[in-house]
């Protein structure tokens, strides 16, 4: 098992790619205004965490990681339900999907 | 486990059943649990077999220690902590009853507050070990907080988060302190363990006297803050001006002991060298504190503000007391401790009881109220008195004492117990008898003495909430629930003032606990400065080696 | 018949505390105190009057509006007194003293042995000096509570039970403070009759310049008092007690020479105590004040008794005076000095109590001086005299005023001896003034000369004596200013106003009001006040009996009282009672001297304001008008302006510093530097206030900054060894 | 380590342009800058893999991330959010090729089946429900002003290029700790295969030929409820909580549908706080 001393290319492409990922849903949630498009970027970076998992699991032959990637979906899947519930609930009351019109928690 | 748990327990159903029972009955709910908690902890003082010997009771259960992480939830106390205690279940039934007509609102939750307030006082005096005291002192905070924001003056959500955050900021490094003590323990013998008992043993032992001034400094700051000392004391006077009475009463009468009960048990035991060490220091404070705020106290307007400083200056007293390192000096702190929680308690109340009345406690807008309310100037004018330190009243015994303790704390003072203070200090702050009088006979100048001249009635109508609560005017002069109020706290001002021997002769044996360190210490360090005691032990020796 | 020089030898060499000067006292042993557990009914002493204060407040509570009161306090002290006589007749003089345990009060021990246990109990030492004191404060507590019954009786109701509440009071503190076996309690007295004359003091309360004066007095005396607390502690460290009865041992055996301060400073903090309390330079301006109080307390508190506590204090502690050679030197100069300057203000004051309140000053001048130079029998004689003609004089002075609305100034009365139903008021002022003006063979003179002897006597002391001569024609001078103003001459007087003194100040002070309106008639004193006034006037024609034995060369009682207290014994002083002046026997030149001032300062006031009033006037108008004079009579009549030095010195000071500081507390302690550290959150929160303008995308930035931050710090702290290998 | 801030700062250029709303040549510009510091991120982090690593599938795991990469940005830039949401399905879609290629194959399906299947789907019908213009076409949803200016982008890349830098320099140290531990790793992976072997049904040795190797879905399986049954009860409690959460928030939803409707309905006349002019005119 020697090989698993170096990771192979998959496993790098796979790392660099979660890393480009992550980066990219953080990003993505900063600059988008949406709420919407704002947790599917939280949905990216959890993508992202997803493939380190997997890459990491798969260096370390341990399939952990795998099962750690079926909590991910779960918690993304509660995450989805209630945050678009709450959306739909904040854009009735300002019928607007901007999350600047929610600023209450300006001191 | 037998009383100490039930006395804890009393106010905190009594708590709950003042919330939930109907809002009519609050008051007398808590009165009445109140009271049963005094008559329990007069019960238990009957029972207590250790009035002279300094220990605790009941005694700590080794074996089967209810505890977890090296903290025991164990009760118990010695002479002065039930002392205090008594001071406290003393004067909580008689302030709630002094806040019948002056609260109207929210009473259930008012009242509940109370009861909690008294449960962490008691859980403070009943601990005996760092985290359970320490849970008790920082719990106080929490009711306190919303007595003074909730029933408070105009500015009361300033006050109430100043007094929070500066007590909360200094107690933060008590904390330090003390964990930094239980870590270094915990290395030595690798086991935690919180028990004052055993953090006393080892810090007092083991530091070196470097530590021990660190940890020192690190636990006076949040007593000092407690007590206050003076330059930490500014969130008292607004506190105190804010707060409604009865938060006032306590405050004055009981919180502030928390912090210098905090000196005495934790502070001075745990670390002698720092304390030691820092003597002066707080000697100079103590100094401060006597006579800057009597100075202080002279200029006030407002009556209550005054009072409140005075606070200020008779914890002063107590300081230099603690400071001396001499039994003298500690009986007499102690003994100031409670005569302070009666003597100033009542004050407060007597104020209170005015405001009631007109709404104001600005002494410019009253004057000669011995003519309107002979009664209640009477009372008023016994507890300035008391106050001041008349001889034959409670604040004498622990006012002259302290003082004297301070007196005789030299480096060569034949009593066996060294300080490092001395007579300078003594009689500098003995200024402070002259100033508090000064301060405290213009307040009665003031509003029971010279023309009559009464408030006119509150510009704001509904300020008068009392009035429509069922229980009507109040009448000119003082009623006599409020004169059933304050008879207790004046027979007990008598009664410490005139045999004070009673208290003296139990406060002594945990004094000397208290102080067992210290001799040697404070040779040590007097030594360091080339002062030293030549009859350590022995003045009787020196004096019979005389011709 | 001993010399004098052995005399000063024997005080210097006690003075040193050489165990030579002690051994010369071998003719007088200190008899140690025993436990006299028999003698707990003196207990009662205290409880009466205690009793009495008790029975006051109860009245006050049911509203009573009769004498009753009066009549408590009158029963309550005259019982004390009868019990001190009982107690004097089965002691005789000589006896031994004892102590009498009453309760624990101040008691606690830290291991055996001295200095090691604190033992201030309420417990009685009665010796003879104790006695000789119980005896006057409650014979004339007594009468001048009788007096008073009469003399406030318009007060009836609340005002007279509180009035007869603070003599209670006084007369507890005061036999408190004269029986005490300790220091402490002794301080307790001290405080109390404090107390007391704080209440009786500012009795009229709705004066703002009564208030003033009660909390003055109040102040002045802790000034004192903090001087005699000072002693207390300076007494327990080096001798480890603060009992007369162990203490008088210990200096015998000399104490321990511990404790940062030197014992030799015991008799000054001592001295201020004392005088603070009986009104000495530089304390003494509170005195003139408290006249504001009824007239009947200035006789009793401000006259006779209470400000005869320091004489007390220094007479029983008199052999710690002799710690420091020049202790008892200080004292006589203060007490001199202040006869002096208090005579020189007594002489410009138009108020006859004043003039009075500050011959009191003056007189107790003398006693400290008479201390001073050694003669303690002197000074607690004169004591003893004073307490009977100073009463006397405060009462009549309190019956003028009674009967004349409160009118006070001796301008405006004249004749008050022909007035009708004021005769006895007239003789009995007389025979007081006579005996404060040392009229040849009274009272007041055998006691003045005894002082006077003394310090004559002494080399170092005689500018002393010939200054408190010069007092002597002064106090003659003024004293009979009064008389011949008030009660001699034609008859004419303007009642006083009501407002002043201490009439109409309850609702029922409105019906005199009407009858006094146009046609003023002097209301004469009655029974209670005449019979007062005779029984004192008699007490004080009987106490010049002493001086005549005393200058006979027989022992008399007063005598043997002092000299066989246990302090006088302990100090060693005293033996000598013929001392030598000029060559000659003394008493014969100071009488001379002493008659000469005194007849003279009568002639001149007999001139000046009797049979040519106007000519007092002249003298001041050319004495205001001669530049050079001028601040002669304007100084005496403002009283030196002490009370102005006194303000600018340290009230105004300490008034200006605590402004600042209250200034400096508000604003920097709390303003700076306590708001200052609250604001830095505040501050620094404003710093990145961009980040948190509530959206929630700024909170992400903030927390997404702060997590790669951490990565950052995990990355190169955790991971750095394994990436740079 | 240089190499990797150069390439994550050109990625970084590359993201702030394309953020630009607007000026096309210059996203396109972006595009190409951002691609090229990809690639070399890419192509640094396969040089520390070494050559020997890479296979013959590799030139289709760096075509599938690119994809996956392109995805992602246009997640980010583009201003319809329906558009936003089917290019995440991209995204999602290349992760899963690359689980495929590093044998999960399981998670492979499953993030497809509920990423694109469950979740987006919420997405997009929450998407349409927010907008329920009549003239708005699927489409044509969104593109209002909040979905076409980025918020303050170069705070936000500038905080990305941190990050990005951060993690590139964690994965750079990753191999020799994976050395490290490697022998447990193997040891476990062992365990659990004799395991799955021992207990799977038809996994059993027969007769001392060796079985199969179990596959990737046994594998997770077994882990799941043998290694970490405590965690999956978790999941499970965390799902049912979502569901109340959600039946709840639906409650409120109808709720306010109620008062919507009410006042669509024209009854909003009955409320009294109207303004007086227009009282007046009714």
């Amino acid at each position: 098992m020697s090989e698993l001393a170096q990771p192979s290319a998959g496993i790098v492409v796979a790392l660099v790619l979660s890393a480009v990922l992550f980066t990219t849903g953080l990003v993505g949630f900063l600059v988008r205004r949406n709420m919407i498009l704002m947790f599917l970027c939280t949905e990216l970076m959890l993508q992202a965490a997803a493939l380190a998992f997997i890459a990491f699991g798969k260096m370390r032959g341990d399939t952990g990681g795998q099962v750690f990637v079926i909590f991910i979906l779960t918690v993304a899947a509660a995450e989805a339900a209630l945050a678009l519930g709450l959306v739909v609930l904040l854009y009735r009351r300002r019928e607007t999907l901007s999350a600047e019109a929610w600023q209450e928690l300006h001191e | 486990m037998s009383h100490p748990l039930v006395m804890l327990l009393i106010p905190v159903v009594g708590a709950a059943a003042t919330a939930v029972g109907p809002a009519r009955w609050a008051r007398w709910t808590a009165f009445l649990f109140t009271l049963a908690a005094f008559g329990v902890s007069v019960v238990h003082a009957a029972q207590f077999p250790e009035w002279h010997s300094g220990r605790f009771w009941p005694a700590v259960d080794e074996g089967a220690p209810l505890a977890a992480f090296g903290v025991h939830m164990q009760l118990g106390c010695d002479s002065v902590s039930l002392l205090l205690l008594l001071l406290t279940t003393f004067m909580m039934p008689l302030t709630i009853a002094g806040s019948f007509s002056a609260v109207s609102e929210r009473e259930r939750e008012y009242y509940a507050w109370f009861q909690l307030l008294e449960a962490g006082i008691l859980l403070a005096f009943l601990s005996r070990d760092f985290i359970v005291f320490y849970l008790g002192y920082e719990f106080t905070l929490v009711p306190m907080y919303f007595l003074i924001s909730i029933w408070g003056g105009q500015q009361r959500r300033t006050a109430a988060i100043k007094f929070f955050i500066f007590t909360f900021l200094g107690s933060i490094f008590t904390l330090a302190a003390a964990l930094y003590v239980a870590a270094r323990q915990a290395e030595a013998t690798g086991t935690w363990n919180f028990a004052l008992a055993s953090m006393v043993d080892f810090a007092s032992t083991q530091l070196t006297g470097r530590e021990q001034f660190w940890v020192f400094l690190g636990l006076m700051a949040g007593f000092a803050i407690k007590t206050p000392i003076f330059p930490v004391h500014s969130w008292l006077p607004l506190a105190h001006d804010q707060a409604p009475t009865g938060g006032s009463v306590i405050l004055a009468a009981v919180l502030l002991k928390l912090g210098t009960y905090g000196v005495y048990r934790i502070a001075l035991p745990m670390a002698p060298a720092g304390g030691v060490e820092t003597a002066t220091f707080f000697g100079v404070l103590g100094i401060l504190a006597i006579i800057a705020t009597a100075m202080i106290c002279w200029v006030q307007t407002d009556a209550k503000k005054l009072i409140a400083y005075s606070s200020v200056s008779h914890m002063g007293f107590v300081i230099m007391g603690l400071f001396a390192f001499n039994p003298v000096g500690l009986q007499g702190s102690v003994m100031y401790m409670i005569s302070h929680g009666l003597s100033t308690g009542a004050l407060f109340l007597c104020i209170g009881m005015i405001y009631e009345r007109f709404h104001t406690k600005e002494m410019d807008q009253m004057s000669g109220l011995a003519r309107h309310m002979p009664v209640w100037a009477c009372f008023m004018v016994l507890f300035t008195l008391a106050s001041l330190g008349l001889p034959g009243l409670n604040g004498f015994v622990g006012e002259f004492l302290c003082l004297m303790g301070t007196f005789v704390a030299e480096h060569d003072q034949p009593a066996g117990y060294p300080g490092v203070m001395g007579p300078w200090f003594a009689v500098v702050a003995a200024a402070g008898l002259i100033l508090g009088a000064m301060y405290l006979l213009i307040l009665l100048g003031k509003i029971v003495w010279g023309p009559l001249k009464v408030p006119g009635a509150s510009a704001d109508p509904h300020e008068h909430a009392h009035g429509d609560q069922g229980h009507g005017h109040l009448p000119r002069d003082l009623n006599f629930r409020e004169i059933a109020i304050l008879v207790p706290i004046a027979l007990a001002c008598l009664g410490t003032g005139l045999y004070p021997r009673l208290l003296l002769d139990v406060t002594e044996p945990s004094v000397r606990e208290t102080l067992a360190d210290y001799p040697a210490r404070v040779n040590e360090f007097n030594a360091e400065r080339g002062l030293k005691n030549p009859t350590l032990g022995g003045p009787v020796a020196a004096a019979e080696a005389r011709p | 018949m001993t010399l004098p020089s052995l005399m000063l030898a024997s005080v210097l060499a006690a003075a040193s505390g050489d165990a030579a000067g002690h051994g010369s006292l071998a003719d007088a042993p200190i008899v140690a105190a025993t436990a006299a557990p028999e003698l707990a009914w003196v207990g009662w002493v205290l409880a009466l009057p205690a009793l009495s204060a008790v029975a006051c407040v109860l009245l006050a509570m049911l509203r009573v509006r009769n004498k009753l009161p009066a009549a408590a306090t009158v029963l309550a002290l005259g019982g004390a007194f009868a019990l001190i006589l009982k107690l004097y007749l089965s002691r005789g003089p000589n006896a031994a003293p004892v102590i009498v345990h009453l309760w624990d009060w101040m008691n606690f021990g830290w291991g055996g042995g001295d200095w090691k246990s604190f033992q201030a109990d309420v417990s009685l030492y009665i010796d003879s000096l104790t006695l000789l004191w119980m005896l006057f404060v409650t014979g004339l507590g007594t009468l001048i509570a009788l007096f008073a019954s009469e003399y406030m009786e318009s007060e009836r109701g609340p005002g007279y039970a509180r009035f007869f509440f603070g003599v209670s009071i006084f007369l507890l503190a005061m036999a408190c403070l004269v029986m005490a076996d300790n220091l402490v309690l002794l301080y307790l007295g001290w405080e109390g009759v404090g107390l007391a004359s704080y209440l009786l003091i500012g009795f009229y309360y709705r004066k703002p310049s009564a208030v003033a004066a009660a909390k003055k007095a109040f102040i002045m005396n802790r000034v004192g008092d903090l001087g005699l607390a000072v002693g207390i502690w300076l007494i327990w460290v080096n001798y480890g007690t603060v009992e007369y009865g162990e203490l008088f041992q210990k200096l015998a055996v000399g104490g321990s020479d511990q404790g940062g301060w030197d014992r030799s400073l015991i008799p000054f903090c001592l001295m201020l105590g004392a005088f603070g309390k009986s009104a000495q330079l530089p304390l003494f301006t509170w005195l003139p004040d408290a006249m504001e109080g009824p007239t009947p307390v200035s006789a009793l508190i401000h006259a006779a008794t209470m400000v005869t506590a320091g004489v007390y204090l220094i007479a029983r502690m008199q052999p710690l005076f002799m710690l420091h050679p020049d202790a008892m030197t200080t004292v006589a100069w203060v007490g001199g000095i202040t006869a002096l300057v208090s005579a020189t203000i007594g002489m410009a004051q138009y108020d006859i109590k004043r003039v009075f309140a500050y011959s009191t000053v003056s007189q107790l001048g003398y006693m400290f001086m008479g201390l001073g130079v050694g003669t303690a029998f002197g000074a607690a004689y004169h004591v003893f005299t004073h307490a009977f003609f100073k009463a006397l004089l405060f009462l009549t002075a309190g019956a003028v005023m009674h009967g004349f609305a409160g009118q006070l100034d001796l301008r405006r009365l004249s004749g008050v001896r022909k007035v009708p139903g004021f005769g006895i008021v007239s003789w009995t002022m007389l025979v007081g003034c006579l005996w404060l003006a040392a009229f040849p063979y009274s009272a007041g003179f055998f006691s003045k000369d005894l002082i006077l002897v003394q310090a004559m006597s002494k080399p170092q002391f005689q500018i002393l004596g010939w200054l408190s001569l010069a007092t002597a024609a002064l106090t003659a001078y003024y004293t009979f200013r009064v008389w011949f103003r008030v009660c001699a001459g034609p008859v004419s007087y303007v009642p006083g106003e009501e407002a002043h003194g201490d009439h109409g100040h309850d609702d029922h002070g409105s019906q005199h009001h009407d009858d006094h309106g146009h046609a003023f008639h002097p209301h004469p004193p009655r029974l209670a006040m005449n019979g007062v006034l005779l029984l004192i006037c008699l007490g004080a024609i009987l106490a010049g009996i002493p001086g005549i034995q005393a200058l006979r060369g027989q022992h008399n009682w007063v005598q043997e009282m002092v000299y066989a207290s246990t302090a006088v014994r302990a100090a060693g002083v005293d033996h000598v009672t013929t001392p030598v002046a000029f060559g000659m026997d003394p008493h014969k030149v100071v009488s001379v001297f002493g008659i000469a001032a005194s007849l003279g300062g009568i002639a001149i006031a007999l001139w000046l304001h009797l049979l040519d009033r106007r000519m007092a006037d002249r003298i001041r108008t050319a004495l205001l008008s001669n530049g050079l004079t001028r601040w002669l009579p304007v100084a005496m009549e403002n009283k030196w302006y002490f009370d102005e030095i006194y303000h600018a010195l340290f009230r105004l000071p300490l008034w200006v510093a605590s402004h600042l500081l209250h200034f400096f507390d508000r604003h920097f302690i709390d303003g700076v530097l306590v708001n200052g550290v609250g604001r830095v959150p505040t501050v620094l929160g404003r710093l990145f206030q961009p980040l948190y303008n509530g959206a929630l995308q700024g909170y992400a930035t903030t927390m997404a900054g702060g997590v790669i931050l951490v990565l950052a710090w995990v990355a190169w702290r955790w991971l750095g060894a394994g990436g740079a290998a | 380590m240089t190499p990797w801030y150069v390439a994550a700062a050109i990625a970084a250029a590359g993201l702030v342009m394309v953020l630009r709303p607007g000026r096309v040549a210059l996203r396109r510009a972006g595009a190409v800058i951002g691609l090229a510091g990809f690639a070399m991120l890419m192509g640094f982090g396969l040089r520390l893999a070494g050559a020997s690593a890479t296979s013959a599938s590799t030139p289709l795991a760096l075509a599938v991330a690119t994809v996956g990469v392109i995805g992602a940005v246009r997640v980010i830039t583009h201003t319809r959010p329906v558009f936003a949401a089917i290019y995440f399905v991209l995204t999602v879609i290349s992760a899963a090729t690359i689980f495929l290629m590093l044998e999960a194959e399981f998670l492979a399906f499953a993030l497809v089946i509920v990423y694109a299947g469950a979740i987006l789907i919420t997405y997009m019908f929450v998407l349409m429900l927010a907008h329920q213009s009549p003239e708005d076409e699927i489409g044509r949803i969104g593109a209002e002003d909040y979905d076409r200016v980025p918020r303050e982008p170069l705070v936000a890349v500038f905080l990305g290029f941190f990050l990005l830098a951060a993690l590139g320099s964690v994965i750079e140290r990753v191999p020799p700790m994976a050395a490290d531990s490697a022998p447990s790793a193997s040891i476990r992976t062992t365990d659990a295969m004799v395991q799955a072997q021992q207990r799977l049904p038809g996994m059993q040795a027969a007769d001392g030929v060796p079985a199969d190797q179990p596959d990737n879905v046994h594998v997770v399986g077994l882990d799941l409820v043998a290694r970490y049954p405590a965690s999956l009860e978790l999941a499970g409690v965390i799902l049912l909580m979502a569901m109340f959460g959600a039946v709840v928030l639906a409650r409120r939803q109808i709720e306010l549908g109620e008062d919507e409707r009410r006042k669509a309905a024209g009854m909003g006349g009955m409320v009294l706080d109207l303004p007086e002019n227009e009282r007046g005119g009714a």
